[in-house]
């Protein structure tokens, strides 16, 4: 296997490699021709995305498709001069890789068109993957090809090399002596192999310290466990064993854990047609999360008030048999809530739990894992274990550092990845401080901290480099190269091992020893299933034996546990856009939504509608926010649910030094955080008068009519479990077959393609909207364009409050075209560039469309989207190189929308014929959306085969079409959303 | 139209050519027009209409470089003011051939000296309209694919004879070419009395050319009229059925405002209201330019107000109908969509819909306001502006607030937009301005078969001796 | 080169020797009334081929002058049918043989959906046919006509109606015929030559 | 007054207009002819930087088109061979000959030999040589007798209408999947007729529909 990656990476540099088996049209004649041809419309063409756009544009110019044959641009065919094993052109090859963020590892295995990577899709057999993958994992692949990254090192912005730095180094490295003036700060990393450099480093340079900083992570988690049961440990869980959950401030189904298991395990527990009873969700949270919106119960509370809620529950179970002192803050509603809260979780001992989120303080943790330990739940639905990275107060380490750069006891200082400049705590400048001292940025794009740098080196992507990860449970993984590094670039890794002074330094040879050391004998065999499977056996960490004398901690946390100040707080969220401000430069991330605002291309200070009356503060207002003598602007946002007093802000914007995507985009609000309210604290809030212009993809946010506040109702369907297990003896209502003016088309036969779509189990997280637009060739169109409503998302997600505005639930609906059997579109196509297959899917022509827009008025799910202007215009040349082959780049005035990826049915029919003909079986061919979705509410198949999945679901009672009286016969539709309340709060 | 229906015997009463007007007077103060120098207020009005004439091909040019997006529409709102103005301009159209075709049909006599230049209007307008189905979709030259079905060997592939917009290609095709033939026809006998006045060669050779040698014999005439009688019994269902089938656009689909049974006759009724209005608007400017007083005369105008308060009255009406089927049918969609035109984001351009098309109308029951010159024409003006807002509200307000809530939105026109629209009422007043400068703007020989009429009847002085 | 073989074709305008011929006798007179009055008494004396010249139709000429009914009515209905069957054919070929398309679910030819092309293509068949018909049966366009060379003809296109007395009727001596439009009250007459 | 036009006048007119006539005619008859892609698509015959002769390959040689075609079978492309496949002969036969220059320079240097394009499809076009020849369709079909060819010419138009006409039609096109190389291959009696039964037996049904080739 390794064999191949070194062949098919010695052969060609991506670039290369990829622009010929590509054979893109994009020889000089070619050009020639065209501005021969086009004089006028030459300079469009040839920034117009890939030779897709040209063509078409030249059909368009001819009039008719066929006459482009007339004029021939000569195209190259560039076969290789010597063959890849098991490379066939035209054939996607997958490999077996892993991606660690915040130091938690998730599987992946990523599709290689022709040498380049094209597609993300997770990796079935890692515990934190289970085959699906998150919004962010699926935005990487465009990362790699960022026009904007670093691509070159440099001194101090002067261009130079690799082996310059090495030499300088060297140089420096023989005047450190025992290291003390070495500093290395680097993200949390969960690497074995750095591990043992890191050791290499310290026996080198015993005087040297390694500094490990998140903006986001998980040290008081693990601080929490080493007060309760005196070491430092990893929570576990298995939401799968529990019937009822709690989570205090933990938006454990979006951002505060980057995996996809625990929605796997959750979901899991949300289809009674499994059998297994529904579990139950409470959520007591600030601001207004995608797991408050799956939550059968919200309680608003401040941050800074958890603290006080889980005392209360604490008492209320009597963890400690001896009376607890509750602090204020827990009112009337939150008692009554508290009260059922606990007697629920007392009856299901054993099968409940209890967790609280990485922003809450370790002394929470703790008392949330003696609840957990009282409850019975400590090895059933939650375990624990020694944690995958060095545990460490990186806040500490962190402020430490600042006084040695402060006082010059620090000679040089690597920054080994991430952008530590921009989002290290706010108490002091550090671009100051690195200016101080000799800095040596590893950055993976020109940003603020490259900017404070004496030396610039370019860092490798992930999907360019050799390393190894360990998960949050230990399972390891060999994060295994894609292509080679487009710009030279390198990984942390390879520069630990220059700075230990490995005489090997490539990271395959550093990666493999460190393997074959561990494995010994049969490691080849080993390191090759370690590559094919994408885990190592039985690197899985066990669960600690763990105990905790619940008088003793609560003794110890009480004290530090203070009643939280009254008025306004601030608290800082990782972003759905950028996560902290890696993916500020990724215009996929940026135009994907926020699952819960609608927001795009900005951040915002969120606040109740309560606190914003009583602030007299309208959405897209400027405020200030001053805290610890610090000040940032940042526009407001109301966003029903949340709560009052508190602001959410979200972390990673506002980039001063970031690529043309990214830069300047939203507010900074860093700026304002300091180790004292590193994740929340008090903030003082002044309207400065400014407007400034919030654009969302969703102009109305609930299902009520304005003017005449009717509900609509054949939109999303909800029912409490009571309701449903009543209708579900009815079995499911079939609506009165209309009768129809035309006898029915014949769909009885052959494949029928359909799709069901699980709201109880979606919990909007966006990973099928940038699933769908990596596949798909989905263009970009910007904030502004956005704002007119011109995105082009084929797959959206609606979001509707119900309830009072103060605390309302909220229903997340995937919206994609639901391939309508009478299909409003495609009566009204002049042309008939819409049509339907004799498979039931309603496909798109593009080079057939002329653009009438007749088709999109006429949808009543609103789901295609026209190409307004060229969105692949400026598209650099590397950018083009993430496009899927399989799918037409779409140019300006074409009408396009999802078509249930029919290019993978085409390949699986295709595939099954060769095969002998043989049919295609239920669930092999899956949908970009489906494939991607942590909950699996998206089920894809044949509707004309009864055992198929998709059909059993579709048989269920809870079986619905959007707006089902218009008999467009959508072949997509829905299972309703299940509540199941507790009686005792309804 | 039964108000209209003027007694054969009445209709000479008072006579629809005034100040003792003799044949050749009829000839001479035409012709004139054509012969003579163009008065001042000529140019006046083309250096108005020109330039925007010239706006419209910028925009248009700037369109097809760039695309649709700069225009406003958006999803939802995928058609704005393209359809909004195509659909304005086929309406405005309506009045020439309902004057030229049902009018004659209906033997109303007062219409000769109007037709000629309503008909020249429905062209002009045909071809505003027509600039928009063409250009709305950003592709202009991908028209060939759909406006006809043309066989081809390369794709087998056809139209969708299904989709209105194919009707839409047909009818408004259909419309334009049977109005220019029926006009054309009406212009042979007129063009060849200008041959047989023109004093310089080229003049002969050119309105010689353009008669194709007509000598109005006996022969020549019978013929004549029958085809002319058979052109106008065709035009008449095709008129009723351009603006249906343009409704169709609309009331085929489902969309909420938009799928409704009462559109057809609404629409042709709101067309020929908005078509009599402009047909006012420009008469009275001809007037002005050229002093026909004794030509078009207040009867015709005042005929016409009549025509305008029918039409009104029917579209505000049909208004009122829309709400009530709104309630009755007790949908939610179709409720909301109503309320919300009425009293959504839209309110404004409802209700300037209703002032301007259901208030306006109503001065039109006095006879000082249908005489007086000043008011007939700002009240001509207000229903064009009207009759525009008639069709914005209903593509517009349908469109914004459809069926899911969470893909609503607005539509704000760009300068392109409104640059594009202008610039169609440029050229629409230039081609105007410049067939009332080369061709006969009144039917002359019709004119006189009137006179004749009246002479018959002892109204009028056909001749003072021979006029050698 | 063209004119010789044109000659020796012997077309309108070329025939060899142009030997000079009359048109007719052409008389001009005031009012309809006065030419009604003039073609009636010219039929009482026995003239047959006639042709009236006039800058409106006149009710009662065609009558007077015995002239049979036009039969462009039957020409158009049978062109209107054929744009009716062309929009069927056409409809339904492209739709239900040609290209089997599924749209939305509908029957590949429909009588309903195909009403308005049937229509329109009818009419616009119809059309063509009166206008092409209409020049077919009045010879237009043709720019030289024997009318032009009398010397008051731009009259009859403004407010003079001339009656012409033709050299083809049997009966015809110009003479005569001069002789005999004066005496109807022609205001001028000429003999004009073809 | 004399008369604005003289009798001549007329008869130029209506010759004209008949000459007229005539030329447009014509004129369209010509286009439709010329612009059909049976004119206008097929016979393209680039120069190879290398004068490759299928002619001597595979027509005299016999060798078969799956040779240097591998992927046909598995792929949608049917990939041009890498100068591998060239090489795994030419280092033995004809290994100085000057014609295989280029080859022997691509097989050193690993830059590709730049074979210029003959069957080109627009973009928007997915065709799928797996889905056709494991099918049964022959290359003969659609690349007509190759093996005959000195210089690679494009016999068939390969314009949509093309394609569907056999789409519509395959019976004449279907032949063993094993026989698909033997361009010179009939079978006794109408292809056809063959072609129909392995239609049956193998449940081959073409789709017209559209997204079947563009996506």
């Amino acid at each position: 296997m390794n064999e191949l990656i070194q062949l098919n990476l010695s052969n060609l540099t991506g670039r290369k490699y990829w622009r010929s088996l590509n054979q893109l049209a994009d020889t000089p004649e070619f050009r020639q021709w065209v501005e021969r041809e086009f004089p006028e419309g030459a300079s469009e063409l040839l920034d117009s995305g890939s030779r897709r756009t040209l063509l078409k544009l030249m059909a368009a110019g001819f009039g008719l498709a066929g006459l482009t044959a007339c004029r021939r641009p000569v195209e190259k065919i560039l076969p290789l001069s010597k063959g890849v094993e098991g490379y066939v052109h035209g054939r996607p090859l997958h490999y077996a890789t892993a991606v660690q963020a915040c130091g938690a590892a998730t599987g992946l295995i990523v599709e290689c068109n022709d040498g380049r990577p094209t597609k993300v899709e997770g990796n079935p057999r890692h515990p934190f993957s289970l085959g699906a993958t998150n919004a962010f994992q699926q935005a990487m692949i465009l990362d790699l090809y960022d026009p904007d990254r670093a691509r070159q090192v440099q001194k101090q912005g002067v261009k130079s090399g690799w082996a310059q730095f090495e030499s300088w180094w060297l140089e420096a490295a023989s005047k450190l002596g025992d290291g003390a003036g070495l500093r290395i700060l680097s993200p949390r990393t969960a690497s074995p192999s750095l591990d043992a450099l890191k050791a290499e480093i310290a026996k080198k340079y015993p005087n040297s310290v390694w500094v490990e900083y998140d903006a986001v992570n998980f040290d008081r988690v693990v601080e929490g466990a080493r007060l309760a049961f005196g070491q430092p440990l990893m929570p576990q869980y298995r939401f799968d064993q529990a019937d009822v959950v709690v989570a205090l401030d933990c938006d454990f189904l979006g951002l505060d854990t980057m995996t996809a298991q625990p929605v796997k395990q959750f979901a899991a527990r949300r289809r009674p047609e499994e059998g297994r009873e529904l579990n139950r969700l409470y959520a007591v949270e600030p601001n207004f999360t995608v797991t408050g919106a799956m939550a059968d119960h919200r309680l608003r509370a401040r941050a800074s008030d958890i603290a006080a809620v889980a005392l209360a529950l604490a008492r209320e179970l009597n963890v400690s048999g001896a009376e607890l002192k509750v602090l204020d803050g827990a009112g009337g509603r939150q008692k009554k809530f508290l009260a059922a809260v606990a007697k629920d979780l007392l009856a299901h001992k054993g099968r409940s739990l209890v967790l609280a989120g990485p922003r809450q303080p370790a002394e929470v943790h703790a008392l949330v894992a003696l609840i957990n330990q009282a409850l019975g739940n400590l090895g059933q639905t939650v375990s624990y274990t020694r944690p995958p990275f060095a545990p460490a107060d990186s806040l500490a380490a962190v402020r430490q550092l600042a006084g040695d750069l402060a006082a010059g006891r620090v000679t040089v200082l690597f920054a080994l990845g991430g952008n530590p400049v921009y989002s290290l705590p706010a108490d002091h400048n550090w671009a100051e401080l690195f200016r101080k001292t000799a800095a040596v940025a590893l950055a993976f794009d020109e940003n603020e901290t490259w900017k404070a740098a004496l030396w610039q080196l370019p860092e490798a992507h992930p999907f360019e480099a050799w390393g190894d990860v360990r998960a949050l449970d230990g399972t390891a993984s060999i994060q295994q190269p894609q292509i080679q590094p487009l710009f030279g670039g390198r990984s942390a890794l390879e520069i630990a091992a220059l700075i230990a002074g490995r005489p090997q330094r490539r990271g395959y040879d550093i990666v493999r020893s460190y393997w074959t050391s561990q494995w010994g004998a049969d490691a080849e065999k080993k390191w090759q299933q370690a590559l094919y499977e994408g885990v190592i056996e039985g690197t899985r960490f066990p669960a600690v034996e763990v105990k905790a004398d619940a008088a003793r901690v609560l003794a110890a946390i009480q004290p530090a546990l203070k009643a939280a100040p009254a008025g306004i707080e601030t608290v800082f969220y990782p972003s759905w856009h950028t996560f902290d401000g890696r993916f500020a430069n990724n215009a996929w991330m940026q135009e994907t939504p926020d699952p819960m605002t609608k927001l795009v291309w900005d951040n915002a200070a969120l606040l109740s509608p309560a606190t914003a009356r009583r602030l007299g503060v309208q959405d897209g207002d400027v405020l200030e926010l001053s805290a610890g003598g610090r000040q940032i602007h940042c526009p407001a946002m109301v966003l029903p649910g949340h709560a009052d007093d508190s602001i959410s802000l979200q972390l990673g914007f506002g980039r001063a030094a970031c690529g043309r995507v990214g830069r300047g985009v939203g507010h900074r609000v860093e700026g304002l955080r300091a180790e004292a309210n590193f994740w929340f604290g008090p903030a003082e809030v002044r309207r400065t008068g400014a407007k400034y212009k919030l654009v969302t993809t969703q102009e109305h946010h609930t299902l009520i009519e304005p003017i005449t506040g009717l509900k609509r109702n054949n939109i999303v369907e909800e029912f409490t479990v009571e309701e449903y297990r009543r209708r579900a003896e009815h079995g499911k209502h079939e609506p009165h077959p209309p009768t129809d003016l035309f006898p029915e088309f014949d769909y009885s036969k052959g494949y029928q393609w359909g799709m069901a779509i699980d709201l109880n189990a979606c919990i909007g997280c966006n990973a099928c909207m940038v699933a769908c637009t990596a596949e798909n060739n989905i263009p970009v169109v910007g904030k502004e364009q956005v704002g007119k409503g011109r995105e082009m998302h084929w797959i959206r997600l609606d979001r509707y409050f119900s309830g009072e505005e103060d605390d309302p639930q909220a229903v997340m609906q995937p919206m994609a075209c639901v391939q309508c059997e009478k299909a409003p579109c495609e009566s009204v196509c002049p042309v008939a560039a819409t049509a339907h297959s004799p498979e039931g899917i309603n496909e798109m022509a593009y080079n057939r469309c002329v653009g009438t827009r007749y088709c999109l008025n006429n949808c009543p799910y609103k789901v295609r989207r026209f190409n307004f202007l060229n969105w692949n215009k400026d598209v650099p040349e590397i950018r083009k190189m993430v496009f899927n082959p399989d799918v037409t780049v779409r140019m300006r005035g074409v009408m396009e929308k999802c078509n249930y990826c029919v290019q993978r049915i085409e390949e699986k029919r295709s595939q099954a014929k060769a095969e002998g003909r043989r049919p295609i079986r239920d669930g092999e061919v899956l949908t970009a959306c489906q494939q991607v979705c942590p909950a699996d509410a998206i089920v894809f198949g044949n509707i004309n085969d009864p055992e198929s999945r998709v059909a059993k679901l579709k048989r269920q009672a809870r079986d619905y079409a959007v707006l089902e009286e218009l008999n467009t016969k959508p072949r997509t539709t829905y299972l309703a959303r299940l509540r199941n309340p507790n009686p005792e709060l309804v | 139209m039964a108000d209209l229906a003027i007694d054969p015997r009445m209709e000479l009463n008072p006579p629809l050519v005034q100040g003792g007007m003799t044949y050749s007077d009829v000839t001479d103060k035409i012709s004139s027009i054509v012969e003579g120098k163009a008065p001042k207020r000529w140019y006046i009005g083309m250096a108005v209409a020109v330039p925007l004439a010239l706006l419209l091909f910028a925009c248009l040019g700037y369109l097809v470089a760039t695309g649709i997006g700069v225009w406003g529409n958006n999803s939802p709102v995928g058609w704005g003011w393209d359809i909004t103005n195509f659909v304005w301009w086929i309406g405005i159209g309506h009045a020439g051939t309902l004057i030229s075709a049902i009018l004659f049909l209906f033997r109303q006599k007062w219409r000769t000296s109007i037709n000629r230049a309503a008909e020249a209007m429905t062209l002009f307008a045909v071809a505003c309209a027509a600039i928009y189905p063409l250009f709305h979709t950003g592709r202009p030259w991908r028209a060939a694919y759909w406006l006809f079905p043309l066989p081809n060997e390369y794709l087998h592939m056809w139209q969708n004879f299904r989709s209105p917009l194919m009707w839409d290609v047909f009818a408004v095709s259909t419309y334009g070419t049977v109005s220019a033939l029926f006009w054309f026809v009406g212009l042979i006998p007129d063009l060849a009395t200008l041959r047989d006045r023109a004093t310089t060669p080229l003049r002969k050779k050119i309105y010689g050319l353009l008669s194709l040698g007509w000598r109005g014999s006996a022969t020549q005439w019978r013929h004549y009229e029958l085809a002319y009688l058979l052109l106008a019994g065709l035009s008449t269902p095709l008129v009723l059925s351009v603006h249906s089938i343009v409704s169709f656009d609309f009331a085929t689909s489902l969309l909420p405002g938009w799928h409704t049974t009462i559109f057809p006759p609404y629409f042709v009724a709101g067309a020929v209201f908005s078509g009599f209005a402009m047909v006012v608007t420009l008469m009275t400017l001809a007037r002005w330019i050229y002093g026909l007083e004794n030509l078009i005369t207040m009867k015709h105008l005042e005929n016409m107000c009549k025509v305008m308060l029918a039409t009104g009255m029917i579209v505000g009406f049909a208004y009122g109908t829309e709400f009530f089927i709104a309630w009755y049918s007790a949908n939610q969609y179709e409720r909301f969509i109503f309320l919300n035109r009425a009293f959504g984001p839209y309110w404004w351009a409802y209700w300037s819909m209703i002032a301007c098309n259901v208030v306006a109308p109503q001065f039109f029951w006095f006879q000082r306001f249908r005489t007086s010159i000043p008011a007939m024409f700002i009240l001509s003006i207000f229903i064009n502006i009207g009759m525009w807002f008639e069709r914005f509200v209903i593509i517009a307000t349908s469109l914004h607030r459809d069926f899911l809530p969470s893909s609503w939105g607005y539509f704000r026109p760009t300068w392109v937009d409104i640059g594009t629209y202008v610039g169609t009422i440029g050229l629409f007043l230039t081609l105007f301005l410049l067939f009332l400068r080369f061709l006969p703007a009144i039917a002359i020989s019709e004119v006189k078969g009137v006179l004749h009429q009246q002479v018959s009847a002892g109204q009028a002085a056909p001749v003072h001796g021979g006029s050698h | 080169m063209l004119e010789a073989v044109l000659s020796r074709l012997g077309l309108p305008g070329y025939e060899s020797g142009a030997q000079q011929q009359v048109y007719g006798v052409i008389g001009e007179f005031a009012t309809p009334e006065d030419l009604l009055r003039a073609i009636r008494t010219a039929r009482a004396a026995g003239y047959t081929q006639m042709e009236a010249y006039s800058p409106f139709p006149i009710h009662g000429v065609d009558e007077a002058l015995g002239a049979p009914r036009s039969p462009l009515g039957r020409i158009v209905i049978v062109f209107g049918l054929l744009g009716l069957s062309a929009a069927v054919l056409l409809q339904w070929w492209t739709g239900a043989v040609d290209y089997k398309l599924i749209i939305a679910g509908k029957p590949l030819f429909a009588f309903e959906p195909s009403v308005p092309i049937m229509f329109e293509l009818s009419v616009l068949l119809s059309a063509f046919a009166t206008v092409l018909g209409l020049f077919h049966l009045t010879r237009l366009p043709t720019y030289y006509h024997p009318l032009f060379n009398y010397s008051r003809h731009a009259a009859a296109s403004n407010d003079r109606f001339l009656l012409a007395i033709e050299a083809r009727d049997p009966k015809f001596r110009a003479e005569e015929a001069k002789l005999f439009l004066d005496s109807c009250g022609s205001l001028h007459t000429e003999v004009v030559e073809a | 007054m004399s008369a604005p036009f003289s009798k001549r006048f007329d008869t130029k007119l209506r010759l004209a207009a008949a000459a007229a006539v005539a030329v447009l005619g014509a004129a369209g008859a010509v286009a439709a002819y010329v612009f059909h892609p049976r004119q206008l698509d097929t016979g393209y015959t680039p120069v190879q930087p290398v004068a490759y002769s299928h002619k001597l390959h595979a027509g005299n040689l016999g060798m078969d088109c799956l040779y240097c075609h591998t992927t046909v079978t598995q792929a949608s492309y049917a990939a041009v061979p890498m100068t591998e496949i060239c090489m795994n002969c030419h280092v033995r036969v004809k290994e100085k000959s000057p014609k295989l220059q280029a080859i022997r320079d691509s097989y050193a240097t690993g830059k590709p030999v730049a074979w210029v394009k003959v069957h080109r499809l627009p973009d928007y076009v997915y065709f799928n040589h797996r889905a056709h020849v494991t099918a049964g369709v022959s290359c003969v079909s659609c690349h007509g007798r190759v093996d005959q060819m000195t210089e690679v010419r494009q016999v068939q138009p390969l314009s949509m209408a093309w394609c569907l006409d056999c789409h519509r039609n395959p019976a004449p096109h279907i032949r063993p999947p094993e026989l698909v190389t033997k361009l010179d291959w009939q079978p006794e009696g109408d292809p056809a007729v063959l072609g129909a039964r392995l239609i049956r037996e193998k449940g081959i049904h073409p789709p017209d529909n559209c997204s079947a080739c563009h996506r």
